[in-house]
């Protein structure tokens, strides 16, 4: 690089206005393409960034056929969302089968796991008071390893049916969720661990129960609102 | 949901998830200028400093391109933006604090386009950091940075009387080292979770 | 008889006896009771372990100079010790093929890079240790209880995996006393720990028997006491302090001094003396380093242990201490004026 | 920055303008002077993404893009870009590509975008790409800064592919995501973590080095 | 560090060799015969050879002045038997060098009666004139430097003298010259003593003795005058407690400061050898004529202290004491600091205290040398604190400029603790002291280019 220097020194220096009209017209011809990149791959991209999340939450709640976003007000109150999400808010996904009956919730939760944060989103059922879904949408445990709570059919098979059922005062769980180390799981709100990514799938454990000990009551609640909103 | 404390946020940025050890950021200063201790850690001290500039840059932008919902030009707005302001600065210091100037001048041009300070505009966009956390963040990256790079030259510094076999001597024995740091590293992992 | 010619040499004409050799062959000697409590508590899996891990080094030491074409350096007995400490520090029933690949990663990657014996670093056998950490962390967390009725009768088939396969377990694995303590809370009896009738890596289980060893080097002047007492003492005093403000949440010192590979590491690795600093403060601070590391990610970070990790950490800090701590010159000082 | 010397592309600055494009071009990227084990040029991207084999291809070709796009833009304009101020629009040129390549993944597959994360956009500061708009097209035709580009993409995807090819076989049992090692083979973790990325760039680096030493000695 | 630093009556660090002192301690000083022939080389001191002032053929008297000094740094040399001036020729020295010197055969049968001067009165002479008789008497000093004493003697301007410290330390193993000296010529000691404080203008003395020699420490203690102010102090053993800089740091608790002499910390530092000396030859006005030898070693058959004329020739005090058939190394000093003989036919200078003979069998140490393991027992020897691992990693790659201006490496006095400790072998104070020389010329080059501009 030292010699095109050396050339550039040389040159004349170009009036300053050369420069400007220059610059202006690559950053038009640049503006212009990514412009153009943009509106040309935007329905692609969002049509595969909805199917994802669509897959992740058919993935969590069994049988559904369509769903409907809600929005969580700030005084703790779920309505459906509107056109234009705000992208701060909270949401949840509610599923409906093939008659249009509620068939869960899907909620997004996350938490430290044993590298970073983990997001998963897991689903609900209001009915059986029990989770029926779970999946890792974000995480940067180790390959092989810690993340087996991905992939382990072992220990996704916790969620099939993992106990979240609501106390008498419908305000607190009867019994949090919890890990429970490989193999140790006698009580249906028992998450079995994975050997030799303890820490990973207790992270799991810890996530689920904070998320669900926030969210079971609300969605119990008012699981009127969540079933009677036609859906899209 | 917060599920981070700032706390965390620092000890994620430079030990847990160091960028250069765990992210790879940051690679060829950190191989190029980690063969002097004394330029290592101006070298860390220039990066810290420029990360924390464009941490603030990178949250006002993004703030900007949300608001006029040209998503699209983060990338080039990013760049630009880092790179001019960091200049500015440049001047400033110069004006203001020659010593400061002498001490780290010379290697702001080298970082403004380096790829530690542009991911880290990246990553605490992606990670939807409000403008406190970002700060944390960068000033964790930027310690993480230079706790790596000192580290590195003070093993190089040592090496430099050891016999290495001359197959290894030169960038081999850089990365090798690197590697058993970024092991090293691993020790910290779910630290604070 | 005058005429004969003499033979020259500059003073000083005599040396102190010991060498460095006699040194190794000593660390050899005092790792040996330990070596052999481990095969008592762990059987025949362990005693193969130890000598997978020995051969490994020894053989990779002797390669590598045969091919950079220098004269072998196993006679300086360094790459045995390297050996040992990796047997020592693995599970008793770690897979001989993973063993012998720490060993030839300890030495070729923790040792010969760097240019050989005295110039390594890190230490050579925790480099090793790290390497198998990372590359096989279910085996290298699968432990098995102590005493087992039939440990010298039988081989365990995950032992003697095929080289480059998966091994599989037996369901009988148990956990370490700090894996114990760190997912149920959990917490092991100190005398227990200290007699080593507790599981874990190979040697690390009976403190007492590494502390003579350790007294045995250090009486002989082969180590420097002031390491394990440094390591071992800013681990005392945090955990003290730790236990004595939240006796809820934090163990007892005595459970963790002598658990876990705390006394192995800080009697025998991070006295390595080749990785470490040099003056008798340098080597207080770089102790203290380990201390610190070790509670910190013991009480705070994710994996029930960080020893190896707290070592090599302060092993890559030791430069930087041997630059700041220098002996002060003599006639460089305050006391230097005016009698 | 103790790199090894680039034979240097711009010694005959004149006479490369009267050049026709030559195959020279295309080959000297892919073995003599290959950007990555050579030159040693953008690191970050190569350790990063190498960790499996189509995370490296995924991140060569896009790298290759982008470069291809910038030499020949820049080429193209060579005589209008005033001296003073290359630097920014080449920067400027580099970042339009990279945003472009960044969407078209994002259209192809959102999880190959996932598995590349921010390494595409930090495509940008790769600075091979720089380096060879400073070096070679601002100073060469269309035609060369073509061959070059693509010579030097080809070649830094083939070193990706080296590296990830090795980490996801040791790492994974994989290659492509197909097993190619029996089912019971146990993988070795660290070749898939960053320790692994820099393990197996020195190791390539060791082999180069060893047959270099040997080709000295005889 | 220096928290830990409190006054211990000896200085940091050091080492312990085996003493063997024990098979020459209690063997009184014999006088020693004349050789045939004696050869007197004109450097036997540190400065300006001395200029010869007779002719070949010339017939001299014992203590007769063959050569005057040949400066101010510089002493005269005297004739040590009485016999006839052979050559005026080179010389071979211990350095290996040939130098100016002087072959002369002893006159068979002569009385050797000594030829004295001017007398130099204790009670009535100057200091000025005690320090004319000090240099006239060819006096330097017998602790092993050769350093011509009147020099060192001379209080500069602006400094003063509070302590005389007599050196009787005598820690390197092997030898017992000064601790005979101090058991048979205490007279001479206390003499030389009133000499000393009265050119020096020093307050008291104190005279240094390790533990190994308490009954020296005992016989000094009762035999002090009661009208000069001397004092005995017993130091506990350790090499190299002797090396004036130990020694101030041991009895005063003061360290000299890097670069400096003792009288920078208002000391100077005089072999009690030297001191006897002063005492026996300055009331006569002679010369030194002899001095006391420790000939000892494992080869050595008639081992003992003997007292013997400069200029005899090593190999005629080898025949004399018969050695070994084994016999491999001769050192002219200890074993620590001494210079190993490489050519018999040097001969006894004034600087030598002792002369040791090893056997094939005590010589036979390990020549591998292995890699600095960094175990820091070269550290903890060190009596300047320095880092002496370090500086023999720097010397073996050459980069001797960060040795002198990072480690010190001026500093090293070369007493050689560290190689006598390294486990691995390394051969550091001949490192540095190759290191040194090259240091000291590169700079004197770069001194002598600045000139030129
Ligand atoms: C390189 C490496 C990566 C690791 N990654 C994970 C991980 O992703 N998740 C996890 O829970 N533990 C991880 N660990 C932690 C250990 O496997 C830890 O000892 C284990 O979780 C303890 O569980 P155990 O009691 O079942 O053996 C990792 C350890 C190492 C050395
Ligand atoms: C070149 C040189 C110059 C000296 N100059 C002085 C001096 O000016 N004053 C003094 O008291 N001693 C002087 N000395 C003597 C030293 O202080 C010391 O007594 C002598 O070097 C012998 O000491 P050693 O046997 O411990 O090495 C000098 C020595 C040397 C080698
Ligand atoms: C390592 C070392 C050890 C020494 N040991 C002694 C000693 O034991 N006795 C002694 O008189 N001088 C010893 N010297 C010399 C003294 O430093 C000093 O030069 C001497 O005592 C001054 O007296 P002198 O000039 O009369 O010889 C030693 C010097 C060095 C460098
Ligand atoms: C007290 C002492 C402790 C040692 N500890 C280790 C060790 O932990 N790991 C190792 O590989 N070598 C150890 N060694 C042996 C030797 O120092 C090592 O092989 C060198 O690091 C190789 O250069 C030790 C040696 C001694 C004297
Ligand atoms: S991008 Fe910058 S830091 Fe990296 S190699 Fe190129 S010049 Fe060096
Ligand atoms: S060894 Fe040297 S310093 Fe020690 S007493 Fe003998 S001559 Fe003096
Ligand atoms: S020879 Fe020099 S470095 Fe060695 S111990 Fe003596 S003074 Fe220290
Ligand atoms: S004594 Fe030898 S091996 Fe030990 S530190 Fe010093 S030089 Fe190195
Ligand atoms: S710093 Fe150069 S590619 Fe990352």
């Amino acid at each position: 690089m030292k010699k095109a220097d050396s050339q550039e020194t040389m040159a004349p220096a170009a009036e300053s206005s050369k420069m400007l009209r220059a610059m202006v017209g690559l950053g038009v011809i640049c503006a212009l393409m990514i412009v153009l990149a943009f509106e040309w791959t935007k329905p692609r991209i969002e049509q595969n960034k909805a199917a994802a999340l669509e897959q992740a939450i058919f993935k969590v709640i069994p049988g559904m056929v369509s769903k409907q976003t809600f929005l969580l007000t700030p005084d703790n109150t779920l309505v459906p969302a509107g056109a234009n999400v705000d992208k701060n808010a909270e949401v949840v996904y509610a599923g409906y089968d093939k008659e249009g009956k509620l068939a869960g919730i899907a909620v997004e939760a996350s938490g430290l796991g044993f590298a970073d944060v983990l997001r998963v989103l897991y689903g609900y059922n209001p009915e059986t008071e029990k989770i029926v879904g779970f999946f890792v949408l974000e995480s940067k445990e180790t390959p092989g390893l810690g993340d087996k709570i991905e992939k382990d059919p072992q220990f996704l098979a916790n969620f099939a049916g993992l106990d979240v059922a609501l106390k008498e005062d419908k305000v607190t769980l009867k019994n949090p969720p919890v890990t429970v180390k490989a193999g140790m799981k006698t009580n249906p709100w028992e998450i079995d661990g994975i050997t030799g990514a303890t820490i990973s799938s207790r992270a799991i454990g810890a996530i689920i129960n904070s998320s669900t000990t926030r969210w079971v009551p609300m969605l119990q609640q008012q699981q009127a609102t969540l079933r009677n909103t036609t859906t899209n | 949901m917060k599920t981070e404390s700032l706390w965390y946020i620092f000890i994620n940025a430079s030990l847990i998830n160091n960028f250069v050890l765990a992210y790879f950021l940051g690679i060829c200063p950190f191989l190029g200028v980690s063969g002097k201790l004394e330029t290592a850690t101006k070298m860390g001290g220039a990066v810290t400093f420029v990360m924390l500039i464009s941490s603030m840059c990178a949250y006002g932008l993004h703030a900007f391109l949300i608001a006029v919902n040209a998503p699209f030009l983060q990338l080039i707005s990013y760049i630009v933006v880092i790179a001019s302001t960091v200049q500015l600065v440049e001047m400033f210091i110069k004006k203001m604090s020659p010593a400061l100037f002498r001490a780290l001048g010379i290697f702001l041009p080298l970082i403004t386009t380096n790829c530690a300070i542009l991911g880290l505009a990246l990553f605490q966009t992606n990670k939807g950091y409000g403008f406190i956390e970002s700060i944390v963040y960068a000033l964790g990256a930027g310690v993480g940075f230079t706790f790596a790079l000192v580290l590195m030259a003070g093993l190089r510094e040592q090496l430099e009387f050891a016999e290495v076999p001359n197959v290894v001597k030169g960038t081999a024995l850089t990365l090798l080292i690197a590697g058993i740091l970024s092991l090293t590293f691993m020790g910290f992992a779910g630290l604070g979770s | 008889m005058l005429n004969k010619t003499l033979h020259i040499s500059t003073s000083p004409h005599i040396v102190r006896g010991v060498s460095t050799t006699d040194i190794m062959r000593n660390v050899v000697w005092a790792l040996l009771p330990v070596a052999a409590y481990a095969v008592y508590a762990f059987g025949l899996n362990a005693l193969l372990v130890l000598v997978t891990a020995v051969a490994a080094c020894v053989l990779t030491e002797h390669y590598l100079c045969r091919i950079s074409k220098k004269k072998t350096t196993i006679g300086d007995w360094s790459a045995v010790i390297t050996g040992l400490l990796l047997g020592l520090s693995l599970p008793p029933h770690f897979p001989l093929w993973m063993t012998f690949a720490g060993g030839v990663l300890a030495i070729a990657l923790g040792k010969f890079i760097f240019g050989g014996l005295g110039y390594n670093v890190f230490n050579p056998a925790l480099v090793g240790r790290a390497v198998l950490q990372a590359a096989f962390p279910v085996a290298i967390t699968t432990w098995y209880p102590a005493f087992s009725a039939d440990r010298f009768g039988v081989v365990d088939g995950s032992i003697l995996t095929f080289p480059f396969l998966e091994p599989t377990y037996d369901a009988v694995s148990g956990a370490t006393p700090l894996a114990a303590f760190k997912f149920d809370g959990a917490i092991t009896e100190t005398y227990d720990l200290a007699m080593g009738l507790v599981g874990g890596s190979t040697g690390e289980t009976c403190a007492v028997l590494i502390i003579l060893g350790g007294v045995y080097l250090a009486v002989r002047k082969m180590m420097n006491w002031r390491i394990p007492l440094a390591v071992l003492g800013t681990v005392y005093v945090l955990t003290a302090l730790l236990h004595w403000m939240d006796s809820q949440s934090y163990p007892e010192p005595g459970f963790m001094l002598f658990s876990g590979g705390l006394m192995l590491g800080a009697v025998f690795m991070a006295t390595d003396m080749v990785a470490s600093p040099i003056t008798p403060l340098g080597v207080v601070i770089y102790g203290a380093i380990i201390g610190l590391v070790v509670v910190v990610i013991r009480l705070w970070g994710g994996l029930p242990e960080g020893v190896m990790y707290a070592i090599l950490l302060a092993n890559a800090i030791g430069p930087h201490i041997d630059k700041w701590i220098q002996p002060t010159v003599y006639g460089t000082t305050k006391t230097s004026r005016g009698a | 920055m103790g790199k090894p010397n680039t034979p240097s592309t711009n010694s005959g600055f004149w006479a490369n303008l009267r050049e026709s494009p030559s195959t020279d071009d295309f080959i000297k990227g892919l073995w003599r002077e290959n950007p990555v084990f050579v030159q040693v040029l953008g690191m970050c991207p190569t350790l990063a993404v190498s960790n499996t084999t189509m995370n490296a291809l995924a991140m060569g070709l896009a790298t290759t893009f982008v470069l291809l796009m910038s030499n020949m833009l820049v080429s193209s304009l060579r005589f209008f870009i005033p001296k003073q101020v290359r630097i920014a629009s080449y920067i400027l040129i580099i970042a339009t590509f990279v945003t472009i390549t960044d969407y078209m993944i994002q259209a192809i597959s959102v999880d190959l975008h996932k598995s590349l994360g921010a390494f595409i956009s930090l495509i940008v500061v790769n600075c091979l790409i720089l380096g060879r708009a400073e070096a070679f097209a601002s100073k060469n035709t269309i035609g060369k800064s073509f061959l070059d580009g693509l010579g030097m993409g080809l070649g830094f995807t083939f070193a990706l592919i080296c590296l990830g090819a090795v980490r996801e076989i040791m790492g994974n049992g994989t290659l492509l995501g197909f097993g190619v090692l029996p089912g019971n083979f146990q993988e070795w973790i660290v070749m898939i973590l960053p320790a692994g990325g820099f393990f197996t760039l020195a190791l390539w680096l060791l082999l180069f080095n060893a047959l270099k030493e040997k080709r000295a000695q005889a | 560090m220096s928290l830990f630093n409190f006054h211990k009556n000896t200085f940091k660090h050091g080492v312990h060799p085996p003493e063997h002192k024990s098979e020459t301690n209690s063997l009184p000083i014999r006088q020693f015969p004349f050789a045939p022939v004696i050869i007197l080389p004109m450097v036997q001191h540190i400065g300006a050879p001395a200029e010869i002032i007779v002719r070949e053929g010339q017939e001299v008297v014992r203590g007769q002045l063959l050569a005057k000094a040949g400066g101010f740094v510089s002493v005269p040399v005297h004739a040590p038997v009485t016999g006839t001036i052979r050559k005026i020729t080179n010389v071979p020295s211990i350095s290996g060098k040939m130098v100016p010197g002087i072959y002369l055969e002893t006159a068979p049968f002569s009385n050797q009666e000594v030829h004295g001067n001017k007398p130099v009165d204790v009670e009535t002479a100057t200091p000025e004139e005690i320090l004319q008789g000090i240099q006239d008497a060819g006096i330097v000093g017998l602790g092993g430097a050769a350093f011509p004493t009147h020099v060192k003697l001379k209080v500069p301007a602006g400094k003063t003298c509070e302590v005389l410290l007599i050196n009787g330390i005598e820690c390197e193993p092997y030898l017992t010259t000064d601790h005979r000296v101090m058991l048979e010529q205490a007279e001479d000691i206390f003499l030389g003593i009133r000499y000393l404080l009265k050119v020096t203008g020093a307050k008291r003395a104190v005279i240094g003795i390790e533990a190994n020699k308490q009954d020296a420490a005992d016989h000094l203690t009762q035999h002090i005058p009661a009208d000069i102010p001397v004092t005995v102090q017993v130091v506990p053993v350790k090499y190299p407690q002797g090396s004036e800089k130990m020694l101030i740091t041991s009895i005063l608790g003061v360290e000299v400061p890097s670069g400096g002499l003792p009288i920078d910390v208002n000391a100077l530092v005089v072999n009690v050898a030297t001191a006897a000396e002063m005492g026996r030859l300055l009331p006569h006005g002679r010369g030194i004529l002899e001095r006391v030898i420790t000939i000892t070693g494992p080869a050595v058959k008639k081992k003992g202290n003997y007292l013997i004329p400069i200029g005899t020739p090593l190999r005629y005090v080898l025949e004399q004491v018969g050695v070994d058939e084994q016999l491999s190394e001769v050192y002219l000093g200890g074993p620590m600091m001494g210079v190993a003989v490489s050519n018999l036919d040097i001969s006894i200078v004034k600087g030598a205290s002792g002369i040791v003979a090893f056997t094939e069998k005590e010589v036979s140490r390990p020549t591998e040398i292995l890699p600095c393991i960094k175990c820091g027992a070269c550290v903890e020897a060190c009596p300047i604190s320095l880092n002496p691992s370090k500086l023999g990693i720097l010397a073996k790659f050459e980069a001797y400029e960060r040795m002198a201006d990072e480690f010190h490496l001026m500093d090293c006095f070369e007493c050689g603790s560290c190689a006598y400790v390294c486990p691995s072998h390394i051969p550091l104070v001949q490192y540095f002291r190759l290191s040194k020389s090259v240091v000291r010329k590169r700079s004197a080059a770069k001194k002598s280019a600045e000139h030129a501009k």
